[in-house]
């Protein structure tokens, strides 16, 4: 096993400022204590878009992002490889419609403006959550963050949303939820936010990714010890009320790595998890709209998955 | 062919050979850098298919439509009033800071406001643009009196022109040169801010396009986008550089 | 004779500096011309600027009454560099007061054509000015400044850069325009000559005197020297020399 | 106070005293138009204890700096290339079809490349803003020395100055005026492409403070990164003035 | 006698208009003064100007044998409106030309001192120049041209808006750099008594001749009225007038 771990001077990780895992273990010095050797550098994304591009021009070694980003990192060849779920998407993604619009499902939404951050996982969701419905070309899709989707909804521009907390809470006073992210994850729709590692830091430092993501596991099994103390550590870290923190992320679930490295999500020892083969079919969907060029196969996907130094 | 017309030429040449070559030996990773025949590839598809489901030619229609309105208001509105805050201390103090303050300030910024003022719709984008495109205009409409040779003024007042008269007659032509400077700065301000504008709330418009590929890191799409702002306000600059020359014979003899 | 322009202890400075004119007297009748004489850089064009209003001065200087606050229509003015605009033809430039007292087109365009005949320039009313030559420049300019007909006429070296024959043509034109009209003039001027050909009366500015020092009655206005006979001649000749002794004090 | 001063002082506050009404009567959403004395809060809030972990002054240091060397930068370069450009044909043909195709360029459109070239570091994040900078500069070079009335240069080549001093004793000051101009629109539009700068990878700067706070709707820091921006924007264009007035005394006498 | 400048088939238009200048020839000979005269609007500042190498031209145009291709500091130049550099002062516009050619400062220094001296401008050499009269700054345009001591002077009524006795303070001045140095000069002028004083021969156009129609030896340079006898004063208003009607043709 290659010990050249200690010869990298400086990780750069890309992170998402949302109250997940990386937070919660940047908070409570679990990084420190996992990379004693290392300068860890942490940089902000506003979005996956962003972090794609700093992996590719190596500005970074890890970036988390929303498994959409991830497919089109994987269409686009970017040189890198998925190596861990941060969190699965719940009811802190949900697509809310006006409650004076009166309307009860989504196929009662012809017609309407609809918002949503493109290229991200809402967005996705949104899009199957309407092909579902079969009226994915009878409704306007509106480009918007999620700080102008608060603005158009109070002047009352758009009819529905498809968006996250913190931004869910602002709307949900006037609004009705018709689906979120954890009812399509139950159809198979399964979204969540993933970390990617640059290949080639991967293969020179397997030890070091290894330590990583046992590092961001260990937030993953706080969380399952004492969910209020992972809480605080996020809030705190966030810059974020612990009523906050806390409502988003009750809407999420944190698997932890026994789970991910399993059929129920990354697959073991080459073979397919079902995380993978949702992955699959949002590359297919996003193929069939033209977003990514050609949908990469199960293969290819199985092949982005990160192996890892899975030996004890 | 004039000299600087070759020399421009043997540039642009010179640099569609680098782009070639250095795509052509993968000098730089392809995923952001697409070989020239690869934008034209995408240039003939979206021609001809559109781009998200609309034509390109909408796409264009669009965009241009959204810049050249809010070009022409501003020259409308920032010609004067550059120009009454050049010559009138009250104008120039009801009117300066305000300009001053919200110039510096990045589109992007207050953009949120815009739409809580103006909707999603067209008339936000023509603000944002508009409010570009108004700054370099108005500053130029202020320097232009300012730098006009005093003389000008005071015979124009000794040979009893009043204050209308002289604005039309003497400040508003001699201030003329740097009003076209200022139109042409503020044209490539405005296109400069027109992705910011068509990345909120759009599905179309060549900055749209632009900001919708570099999502999917669609590389040709985004090139292709560029290349069409850059000629576009090429194509723009030139126009408006016959024009002055045209319209300002003067330039030069001040 | 009513004064028209009366100067009383007027002090002009430039921002800070010394006083360029220092308490100085002058009145302009109606209806007749002052010659202005003295040496370079004794403050001639500081007194004519201070009269058109254009720049302030201490003291009291009037205009029929009127303090002069301004540039003002009453007082046309002919710039020792002319400021033609650059952006109007000959015969804008030329029409420019008239178009500013709202006169109909037609008029305009009599009158234009009218000045353009007095000063030699009938066929270039459409040139435009920077294609002009020093001399045509400076007609340009007087007749700009007489087109409006203004009471006053403030002259600064109109004829500066004509030769001896446009020179004089234009000397007689301007005594047979304020022979014919009500006009007064203030006329700068640096030939003697000039000033003793035009001038009703003569003013002396001298180099250090920051004042005019004398303004003397000219007895030999519109007088040419074939008209006069041996002694008037040489009486013409001693009041020259006096005036150039007075100048060059 | 001149009477200049008094309008503008009036003028802020009234603006002030509407902007108290609006939100005291709540005429519009208080989540995206806070109150005045809430941005205040924040403001003492922000003095007191930083924003996300990092001082105040450490994130106006961070976005000065950022300004300063870019704009700096762009100074030096893009007026003697200005000013050659527009002296010269031959430079001319050879830089200007590229400014002007680059000028109109969204820096939002092109900021993946530089990334892409120069990393996520603070390289990009200056070249973005230098070059938003040095197109303004640039052309308000070129305008400066056509605009100069000829005989200046012809009379310099006449007193036997080589075109290197006819350059500096000359052109450079003869341009000065319009190049004052040029590095004032420069500095309103480097800071209003600061946002955008700092919006890739970030975590100080004042731009970066309005992008965090909009996406977490924190609308009463977002209105303090607006106020800052513009007033610092305002602060920089009236040191600008003050020096343009010291240094180019001749302005309005060419 | 050598010449220094050659004039042959001289042609000069603006742009795409009829000539100015059609086929005209001239010569100026080393230490010469040619003085040119005739009516405003003629040609005269044209000629200059092509001489100068301002404005491009058809036909033979040399100095010393080469051809004259652009301005060159052996022609050193006062333009009709002088454009003096108003970022810089009095003494820097005067030595602008020694400093483009590379002198020592305390060369500079000490000529810019001298030509202040010469023009009586001593005090005022760090005065900004739009602060000067119309005077003042045409004296400091000849001293700029000066300096340099260039073998060539080409002078465009460069004391048009000189008082009498400024003016003659000039032309004797002139007349006596003239005789010391090695130096030509063109002197365009509107008053023909000038062109007497001044010129070793004459110079004359007319409206309509696009060329020079006569150059004549003048016999009664550098000589005031007061040094000619009566009858040489009789001859010379004879030479007068002959030019005068030449002129007017
Ligand atoms: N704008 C100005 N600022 C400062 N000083 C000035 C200004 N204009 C003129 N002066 C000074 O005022 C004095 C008088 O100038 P003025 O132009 O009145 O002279 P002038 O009698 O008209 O001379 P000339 O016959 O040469 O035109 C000069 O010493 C000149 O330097
Ligand atoms: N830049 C120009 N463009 C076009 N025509 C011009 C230009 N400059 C001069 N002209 C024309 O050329 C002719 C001669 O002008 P020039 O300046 O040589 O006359 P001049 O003899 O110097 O007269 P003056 O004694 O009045 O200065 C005039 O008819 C004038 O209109
Ligand atoms: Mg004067
Ligand atoms: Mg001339």
């Amino acid at each position: 096993h290659s010990q050249s771990g200690q010869a990298v001077a400086e990780i750069r990780i890309g992170i998402l400022n949302t109250p997940n895992d990386v937070a919660v273990a940047r908070q409570l010095g679990y990084f420190q204590a996992a990379f004693p050797h290392q300068k860890l550098k942490f940089i902000t994304f506003d979005s996956g878009v962003d972090a794609n591009k700093a992996l590719l021009s190596g500005g970074v070694d890890f970036a988390t992002m929303g498994d959409t980003n991830g497919v089109v990192a994987l269409a686009a060849e970017i040189p890198v490889q998925l190596c861990w779920i941060n969190e699965i998407c719940g009811a802190n993604e949900a697509l809310v419609v006006r409650r004076s619009a009166k309307i009860k499902r989504v196929e009662d939404l012809v017609g309407r403006k609809i918002a949503t951050p493109f290229a991200s996982t809402s967005h996705y969701s949104l899009m199957s959550a309407l092909s579902q419905a079969g009226i994915r070309d009878q409704v306007t899709l509106l480009d918007m963050d999620t700080q102008n989707i608060v603005a158009a909804w109070q002047r009352g521009n758009i009819d529905a949303a498809y968006t996250w907390q913190p931004t869910l809470a602002q709307l949900l006073p006037e609004a009705t939820v018709l689906c979120d992210s954890a009812d399509l994850a139950q159809q198979g729709i399964t979204t969540g936010n993933i970390t990617l590692v640059r290949t080639q830091f991967a293969q020179a430092h397997p030890r070091l990714t290894q330590r990583f993501v046992a590092t961001l596991d260990q937030a993953h099994q706080l969380r399952r010890r004492n969910f209020s103390q992972a809480v605080s550590a996020a809030a705190r870290q966030v810059g974020i009320s612990h009523r906050e923190a806390r409502l988003q992320m009750q809407g999420t679930t944190w698997p932890g790595a026994s789970a991910e490295f399993s059929s129920a999500y990354l697959g073991a020892a080459g073979s397919s998890g079902a995380f993978v083969q949702a992955m699959t079919r949002t590359g297919q969907f996003m193929a069939g709209q033209q977003t990514i060029t050609t949908a990469p196969s199960e293969q290819q996907f199985i092949d982005f998955i990160w192996k890892g130094d899975q030996e004890p | 062919m004039s000299k600087k017309r070759k020399i421009t030429l043997a540039v642009w040449l010179v640099l569609l050979l680098l782009w070639e070559v250095v795509t052509r030996l993968h000098l730089v990773s392809g995923i952001l850098f697409p070989a020239p025949e690869e934008v034209l590839r995408t240039f003939v598809a979206i021609w001809q298919h559109g781009y998200n489901g609309i034509p390109f030619w909408q796409h264009l229609g669009i965009t241009l439509w959204r810049l050249f309105s809010a070009i022409l208001l501003a020259i409308v509105t920032a010609v004067p009033l550059g120009l009454a805050s050049g010559m009138s201390t009250t104008v120039n103090g009801l009117v300066d800071s305000l300009v001053q303050f919200y110039r510096p300030i990045p589109p992007l910024a207050y953009y949120t406001l815009l739409i809580l003022w103006f909707g999603i719709g067209e008339s936000s984008k023509i603000i944002l643009l508009y409010l570009a495109a108004f700054a370099p205009i108005y500053l130029a409409g202020v320097e232009g009196v300012h730098n006009l040779n005093q003389d000008y003024q005071l015979s124009a007042r000794s040979l009893g022109a009043s204050k209308g008269q002289i604005f039309r007659w003497v400040i508003f032509p001699g201030a003329l040169p740097s009003l076209f400077t200022g139109i042409r700065t503020a044209v490539g301000v405005s296109f400069s801010t027109l992705v910011a504008a068509e990345m909120v709330a759009s599905t179309s418009g060549i900055g749209w396009m632009v900001i919708d590929a570099s999502k999917y890191l669609k590389s040709s799409v985004m090139f292709l986008g560029i290349l069409l702002l850059g000629g576009l306000g090429l194509l723009l600059d030139w126009l408006l550089q016959r024009l002055e020359r045209r319209l300002i014979f003067w330039k030069g003899q001040l | 004779m009513t004064a028209l322009i009366v100067a009383d202890g007027l002090t002009v400075r430039y921002g800070q500096q010394a006083p360029i004119l220092w308490q100085t007297d002058l009145t302009i009748a109606t209806n007749e011309i002052v010659a202005l004489v003295g040496p370079s850089g004794c403050g001639k064009s500081t007194l004519l600027n201070a009269i058109a209003g254009f720049i302030p001065y201490e003291g009291t200087l009037t205009m029929a009454g009127d303090a002069i606050k301004g540039p003002a229509s009453q007082r046309g003015v002919v710039f020792q560099n002319s400021s033609l605009y650059p952006w109007y033809d000959v015969a804008q430039n030329i029409g420019f007061g008239l178009r500013a007292a709202q006169q109909a087109p037609a008029t305009v365009q009599a009158r234009v054509t009218q000045l353009l005949q007095l000063i030699d320039l009938e066929g270039q009313a459409h040139k435009k000015v920077f294609a002009l030559s020093g001399g045509m420049r400076q007609r340009v300019a007087i007749a700009r400044a007489l087109a409006p007909r203004p009471p006053l006429l403030l002259l600064d070296e109109p004829f500066g850069a004509l030769d001896a024959f446009t020179r004089q043509k234009m000397q007689h034109l301007m005594l047979s325009i304020w022979r014919q009209e009500q006009v007064s003039l203030l006329l700068i001027t640096h030939d003697l000559n000039e000033a003793l050909f035009c001038g009703s009366r003569i003013a002396v500015m001298t180099s250090t005197s920051r004042q005019l020092i004398a303004t003397l009655i000219n007895p030999y206005q519109g007088r040419t020297e074939p008209e006069l006979s041996g002694a008037q001649l040489q009486q013409r000749e001693q009041f020259q020399q006096r005036l150039l002794t007075l100048i060059n004090q």
